[in-house]
């Protein structure tokens, strides 16, 4: 009975605390500065290209194999313009196998990747899965416009 | 209030509990499963008791005694329902039908 | 009182046992019919067929938003994927919210949220389940699991995405993805809903 | 009024025993038998004996019937498809059919009684009166009779559970 | 005590009943014409968590509820019995009081060999 | 007298015909049923996630308010899909016999001094032996569905409705000795100083036990227990006959209520006797009513699920005796006309009695404490011995 | 006496199908019930639902990219499956592990704990009738945890935040004020809990004298963990093969008396307070300063040959890993003893005999991990 009673007390108290919950669509929160989303490569605003040489080592490490890199002379070294010998030419990452496991980030000798950690990295849905296959210019958008998080571990 | 039963005679009563009784008979003459004949014998006692209470509504207004018979045969039937039902159970479990033609010899 | 809205042919003799195949499947066989995709198999409504279009063109929208504004999805959890959308429903995110309330039955919801890895051991079930679910329904791929068997795609006996048998409407990428995610692939899903309204 | 009321009720209460005793499927039988009960409660009701008809539905649609609902599923295995009807149902019919033509008969050559002017509601106070004092030894046999009823259904059914 | 008060009581319940039933019918039409239908579903399983379902569905059900039902079945009789003294226990005499007390004993050591024989246990 | 009042009533005689105005006043419960209903389901979502710390609907309308509407019409354009194996006259009929006894419920329920459809002398005896019928429903779903789970779930629906209507019966029969009518209008009138539930403690407690189980609400849910039966009867049902049954399960619900608020809080009557308008009156008898159906709404959420042994034994050991004893003590205060105070006294103290078993019975005996093995490496498992 | 009776009349046991889609299995774990009435006659566990081939993957990675599939395979006590992971091949290679990153590890995983023992309690209120509540309740302190975690390694789930000889990054700057900060809400969430069911009496009656276990029968069908603990065997690898740090801090492992279910709920909710009481102390004792990972790593982990056998107390029980490595960057053959399989050997035994609905509470009482019995 006593028991009882507590049960019945306990929701009456919780009734007049004040709800946890995130109005989500209205109000994103602040979001962890470490968070991981999905790996998006980086822009190089100096020499006006992408920082990924296109080396294959992120490829290689990635435990699901969701990465496909291809890598071109850089054009812009010929110039002199850059000191990349390499470029990236194409990058696939499919968002839809990803894990978001960070190691990708870990390998990469160029710090040309990092996970994205702002709200456009979760509002991913799609009606295609093939929507989901980012290419060159999708992974590199974000950074290109500037709207990387200035907390972004590369 | 004269209305009333006036429209509607004795007759009519009687007639409609004398339908409802002969189906109850057929029901339980005919039926093999022994809950139907269960359900037929419950037509037969309503049948009865419609027949008590128009008797006792148009004859004897006062005394009320179909009334209190119909109560009683309500009690009856129920207790009746409640046992009859344990023994055809019984016999369902022992025999496996609940026919009544099957359970009819009473050897095994 | 008529049975009005009958859905289905004859019921069959309920005592009748199904009717024993002929010759033992084969292995090949027996994996070959668990994986074959479930038809979508989209219902008419009848007042579309009577009804001329300026009527039946506002009943759609009426129809649309208030599908749209209680998607009853099933509860339905398969692995860790599970427990982002338990989280989702609960407290700090609260579903309840979009009118999103989880019911134990097939029968009584829209969506099916396939949370988590679908082993070929268990792709009947989601087929069975979703050929359960009545008309109006659709279907979340939630994680990277259920869009294309994620970190578990190299292992065979994973299907390689939920939508190989059935047709899936939203994906939501992440592994798991965060509830707000999943929210994200409601209000995806709403959308869709106001897009196509004819069912 | 009240006749097409009373035809209504006679209506119901024929169809629902006509289908107890020839329908096939013994669910729809209870079921059937339901509805004759209730068209019952409403011929009382007709009669001005309401609280006969609460009775009738409280005892009768509640009680009675429930009981025989579980019995049927108790014992209802595989009945669907056999002959629910026995094989003397020519002669239960001539019987049934003998007995309305003598009921018949019967009330045709009497001149009921009637008196209207005596009729009134019967209170429901006097009954319980009538009940508890002039009545109180039936009564309370009618309460041995549901002990011993319900003492013999106990002792059969348990001994089931006692056997396996 | 007009009769014809009583009878146009119960005749709103008589109307009642079909209202009810008509408010259900309108309810199926209307889903049946608003709601998507199609002739091809024909193969609907009973749903079993996701599984086909096993065994037969329409199995006998234990005698426990039985024995419920007859408990039930008792008392409700009592309980309309005990409902004309109710009303009017306060004029009544002594010795229905009596009477009634003998009743409801009676029928409590009814259920007293109910409790006693294990009916209320639920064992197995 | 009293029917005098009654029959000047104006919903009842509004048209001069008994059938049009019968026919009227059940338009009238309908709309206001359904009304009911719909606030209901978002009062219950809405109350319920404040007891769980959340928020509930609030983006279909202000507040989620036309959650209930949008639920409706969605249920409505949802295929009906039924199980190829089920019964198809079952299938629908379940439904009317399930919808129907609690839409007859309300024909007898008195909503204002002079707003009701029917007024009957046997009121309360109608309205129990109408909501008892409900069960054939259940059983009729839980046959006709084919489905195991639903098959349990109706048996058990069948068997704790009629567990729980004998203590609700004999509930009521305590309050009709102690007011001397069967008639819900006279026991609303007999409450105009002080209110039943002071005279009858015990047998208020026994009816709200046996509301909640009737209603089949927690802790007494256990014909539809998602985690045992997912949903019960209930689970082959799709669109718009599921939603029947959740009407039905709200209009009982509110039947129940009003019920109780009429026969142990004084409905309209107490404290403000008939005299006040008819607003007034409904505001009270609302006011009343919420009062249960907030109580049953937080025990909902507060308490887990009874077993169906449990749930059993509770109606039949514990609410069966104390309501018999009960009417004992009732009629022999009454017959021997001692003062009212004795059924103050008797009643009062049979309900701490009762009280008193539940927390004896319930707190199950005092187990030992857990152990704590404390910063020493424990006991190698093989070495412990029982 | 009795006639021979016929085999059909003996279908009063009716099959039940549990699973795998059903609220209360706890993923897609499926049982076939056979029940008499209400009371369970007979039970077959089915599992395999789940089976993804987690192992099996786990040895074409290497041991970095392990870590990610240890914390999907056991997603409720993702730091414990990591740990023991991390901790296999560690030994492998005799790496030494800084003292920081040690401390920093049993924090996470003493709060990991918290977490999944929180969603035992919301899930066992649930399979008890609970509509709900409970869920939320515990849901809520989780999420609060659960911010934490993600703030630390930047995902809510999936930490993959231990690595082999330590951690993968630096913990934040305020790790040790958020900690203090969860604790406190984790306390408040326990007394909730508490009030909601521990003492109400409907849930004892559900809970009490319900599958239960003797010491021998626990032992005999190798359970660990709570479900060993609650049956009266103070068995806790924590302390019997002490680990990491646990040595130097002080706590009670909780022993039940009766080894029923409720014995179960109330052992993991005491272990719940040790644990806020085992991070207070390591909080206490964290070096403020000091390496997180292990020096002189090779860039491309590379393990000897040999084998190994690492086990932690996970929440649910003893999570091992075994290891054989013939040397290189991926494990020759890796099997995990999942305590959730283990355990769930004893349903067939808990189940039988008990009313349904009690199954689904012994099922609870598991509190099995679906991915982690079918790996
Ligand atoms: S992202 Fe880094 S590791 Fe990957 S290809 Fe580019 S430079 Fe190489
Ligand atoms: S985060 Fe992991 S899974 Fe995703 S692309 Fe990078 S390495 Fe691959
Ligand atoms: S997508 Fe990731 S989190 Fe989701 S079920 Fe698959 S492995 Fe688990």
């Amino acid at each position: 009975m006593i028991g009882i009673l507590r049960s019945l007390g306990m929701t009456a108290r919780v009734a007049f605390r004040k709800p946890v919950t995130n109005s989500y669509p209205n109000v994103h929160r602040q979001i962890a500065n470490r968070d991981r989303a999905f790996p998006i490569l980086l822009w190089d605003e100096e020499h006006d290209e992408p920082f990924c040489t296109g080396c294959h080592a992120c490829e290689r490490a990635c435990p699901v194999e969701c990465m496909t890199v291809v890598m071109k002379d850089n054009p812009k070294h010929a110039t002199g313009e850059s000191k990349r010998r390499k470029i990236i030419d194409e990058f696939w990452i499919d968002y839809g196998r990803c894990m978001r496991c960070n190691i990708c980030v870990e390998v990469c000798n160029f710090e040309a990747i990092g996970m994205n950690n702002t709200w456009a990295g979760h509002e991913l849905s799609r009606f295609d899965r093939s929507e989901l296959v980012m290419d060159l210019d999708m992974l590199l958008s974000q950074s290109k416009a500037g709207k990387v998080d200035p907390g972004l571990r590369a | 209030m004269e209305a009333v039963w006036a429209d509607i005679p004795l007759e009519h009563f009687l007639v409609l509990s004398g339908m409802l009784f002969c189906i109850g008979v057929y029901g339980v003459l005919s039926r093999r499963n022994a809950i139907l004949v269960l359900m037929s014998v419950e037509l037969m006692l309503n049948a009865v008791s419609i027949n008590m209470v128009a008797f006792a509504v148009y004859t004897a207004p006062t005394l009320f005694i179909g009334i209190i018979f119909t109560v009683f045969i309500i009690a009856i039937a129920a207790a009746e329902v409640g046992l009859a039902l344990g023994v055809v159970l019984r016999v369902f479990r022992n025999r496996g039908t609940a026919n009544v033609d099957e359970v009819s010899a009473l050897k095994w | 009182m008529e049975p009005v809205a009958e859905t289905t042919t004859t019921p069959s003799t309920p005592e009748t046992p199904p009717a024993a195949p002929q010759r033992e499947q084969t292995g090949i066989e027996r994996e070959q019919e668990r994986l074959t995709p479930v038809p979508f198999v989209p219902g008419k409504s009848f007042y579309r067929q009577v009804l001329p279009g300026i009527i039946s063109v506002p009943a759609d929208a009426v129809l649309a938003v208030s599908r749209k504004s209680s998607l009853w999805p099933m509860t339905f959890g398969l692995a860790c994927c599970a427990i982002e959308m338990i989280a989702t429903f609960m407290a700090h995110n609260d579903l309840d919210r979009l009118g999103i309330v989880p019911w134990p039955s097939p029968r009584q919801s829209d969506v099916m949220i396939v949370s988590g890895t679908v082993t070929k051991k268990m792709a009947p079930a989601v087929k069975l389940l979703y050929e359960q679910m009545p008309n109006p329904k659709w279907v979340i791929a939630m994680g990277a699991c259920a869009t294309n068997g994620g970190p578990y795609s190299r292992y065979d006996r994973v299907m390689q995405g939920v939508d190989k048998i059935i047709p899936v409407d939203v994906y939501v990428p992440g592994c798991p993805p965060r509830p707000e995610g999943l929210i994200d692939g409601f209000l995806a899903l709403q959308a869709k809903i106001m897009e196509e309204r004819s069912i | 009024m009240t006749l097409l009321f009373f035809y209504v009720m006679a209506g119901t209460i024929l169809a629902g025993a006509l289908g107890v005793v020839l329908v096939r499927n013994t669910v729809y039988a209870a079921l059937f038998l339901i509805m004759s009960l209730l068209g019952v409660a409403g011929l009382y009701i007709l009669l001005s004996s309401e609280f006969l008809a609460l009775v009738q539905v409280l005892v009768y649609g509640g009680a009675v019937m429930v009981l025989l609902v579980f019995a049927l599923m108790l014992t209802r295995v595989h009945e669907l498809d056999k002959k629910m009807s026995g094989d003397q149902w020519p002669l239960g019919a001539v019987a049934a059919l003998a007995l309305l033509g003598a009921f018949i008969g019967m009330w045709t050559q009497t001149d009921w009684p009637r008196d209207p002017d005596q009729v009134t509601l019967v209170p429901f106070a006097t009954i319980g009166d009538a009940l508890f004092n002039r009545w109180s030894v039936p009564f309370e046999i009618v309460s041995l009779v549901l002990l011993v009823a319900l003492a013999g259904a106990i002792i059969i059914a348990m001994q089931e559970e006692g056997e396996r | 005590m007009p009769f014809e008060a009583l009878l146009e009581n119960y005749l709103a319940v008589f109307l009642a009943t079909i209202v009810g039933t008509i408010l259900v019918a309108t309810a199926l039409i209307g889903t049946r014409i608003l709601a998507p239908y199609s002739k091809d579903r024909a193969k609907v399983t009973s749903y079993e968590c996701g599984m086909v379902p096993i065994g037969r569905t329409r199995a006998q059900i234990h005698v426990r509820y039985y024995l419920f039902a007859i408990l039930f079945l008792i008392f409700d009789v009592e309980a309309i019995f005990l409902f004309p003294w109710a009303v009017n226990v306060a004029q009544a005499s002594h010795s229905a009081f009596w009477a009634m007390v003998l009743f409801i004993g009676i029928l409590a050591a009814g259920l007293g060999y109910a409790w006693r024989k294990g009916v209320l246990q639920w064992n197995r | 007298m009293m029917r005098a009042v009654i029959l000047a009533a104006p919903s009842v005689d509004a048209l001069d015909n008994p059938a049009l105005s019968a026919l009227l006043g059940l338009i009238v419960i309908t709309l206001i049923m359904t009304l009911g209903v719909m606030f209901a389901t978002w009062y219950e979502r809405k109350a319920v996630a404040r007891m769980q710390q959340r928020l509930g609907p609030m983006r279909v309308g202000p507040w989620g308010l036309l959650q209930p509407i949008a639920d409706t019409l969605k249920l409505v354009s949802k295929e009906g899909v039924r199980p190829a194996s089920a019964d198809r006259i079952a299938w629908d009929l379940s439904l009317a016999a399930i919808f129907v006894p609690a839409f007859l419920v309300l024909v007898a329920i008195p909503f204002t001094a002079d707003w009701f459809v029917s007024p009957m002398d046997l009121s309360l005896l109608y309205i129990l032996a109408v909501g008892g019928l409900s069960f054939i429903g259940f059983l009729l779903a839980g046959w006709g569905s084919d489905n195991k789970y639903a098959l349990l779930g109706g048996m058990r629906a069948a068997a704790q409705l009629i567990s729980y209507e004998i203590p609700m019966i004999l509930s009521m029969l305590a309050v009709v000795m102690v007011v001397g009518s069967a008639d819900v209008y006279r026991i609303i009138l007999y409450q105009d100083v002080v209110p039943l539930i002071v005279w009858q403690p015990l047998a208020f407690i026994i009816f709200l036990t046996a509301t909640i189980a009737e209603l089949e609400r927690q802790p007494f849910d256990i014909p539809t227990g998602e985690s045992e039966v997912a949903g019960g009867v209930f689970i082959e049902y799709s669109g718009i006959r599921w939603s029947l049954f959740q009407l039905t399960g709200y209009v009982n619900m509110y039947a129940y209520s009003l019920l109780g608020a009429f026969v142990f809080l004084g409905g309209w009557e107490w404290p403000f006797g008939t005299d006040i308008g008819w607003g007034y009156q409904l505001l009270l008898t609302m006011v009343k009513m919420a009062l249960f159906i907030v109580f049953f709404l937080w025990v909902r959420t507060s308490f887990p699920r009874l077993r169906v042994d449990q749930l059993m034994s509770y109606a039949w050991k514990v609410l069966l005796p104390f309501a018999l004893a009960q009417i004992f003590l009732n009629g022999l205060v009454l017959v021997y006309d001692l003062p009212d105070v004795v059924l103050l006294a008797t009643s009062g103290g049979g309900a701490l009695a009762l009280c008193w078993l539940v927390y004896s019975v319930v707190r199950v005996k005092p187990r030992q404490p857990l152990r704590m093995v404390g910063n020493v490496p424990a006991t190698a498992p093989g070495s412990v011995s029982g | 006496m009795v006639a021979e009776q016929r085999p059909d009349l003996e279908t009063i046991d009716m099959p039940i199908n549990m699973g795998p889609q059903h609220p209360s299995t706890h993923g897609v774990f499926r049982m076939v019930l056979v029940v008499s009435g209400e009371k369970v006659v007979d039970v077959t566990p089915h599992i395999g639902y789940m089976h993804r081939g987690g192992e099996k993957l786990m040895e074409t990675m290497d041991f970095r990219q392990g870590i990610g599939y240890a914390d999907r395979t056991e997603y409720l006590a993702q730091f414990s499956a990591e740990l023991g992971y991390v901790l296999a091949v560690e030994r492998l290679m005799g790496v030494e592990v800084p003292e920081r990153a040690e401390y920093i590890r049993v924090i996470l995983t003493e709060l990991n704990r918290l977490t999944s023992h929180f969603m035992f309690a919301g899930a066992f209120g649930i399979d008890s009738g609970l509509f709900g509540t409970s869920m939320m309740f515990a849901f809520r302190e989780r999420e609060f945890i659960q911010d934490l975690f993600e703030e630390i390694s930047g995902d809510r789930l999936m930490y993959a935040y231990f690595r082999v000889g330590g951690l993968a990054w630096e913990v934040t700057d305020n790790f040790v004020q958020r900690c203090h900060e969860s604790l406190k809400t984790a306390e408040r969430g326990i007394r909730d809990i508490d009030d909601l069911l521990t003492h109400n009496e409907i849930f004892m009656g559900r809970c009490q004298n319900i599958g239960a276990f003797t010491a021998q029968q626990a032992i005999a069908y190798g359970l660990s963990g709570p479900m060993l603990r609650a049956s009266g065997v103070p068995f806790d690898l924590r302390k019997d093969e002490p680990y990491s740090v646990y040595p130097r801090l002080k706590f009670d492992i909780p022993v039940g008396n009766y080894g029923d279910v409720y014995d179960r709920f109330l052992v993991r909710i005491e272990e719940m307070r040790q644990s806020v009481k085992i991070v207070e102390q390591a909080l206490e004792q964290l070096p403020p300063e000091g390496p997180i990972v292990a020096e002189k790593l090779p860039r491309r982990l590379r393990t000897p040959p040999g084998e190994v056998y690492a086990k932690v107390e996970s929440p649910r029980g003893e999570w091992g890993v075994y290891l054989i490595s013939k040397g290189g960057d991926k494990p020759y053959r890796l099997k995990m003893r999942s305590p959730s399989f283990c355990n769930l050997t004893a349903l067939r035994e808990m189940t039988i005999g008990q009313f349904l609905a009690d199954a689904v509470m012994v099922l609870g009482s598991m509190d099995i991990v679906l991915c982690d019995v079918d790996r």
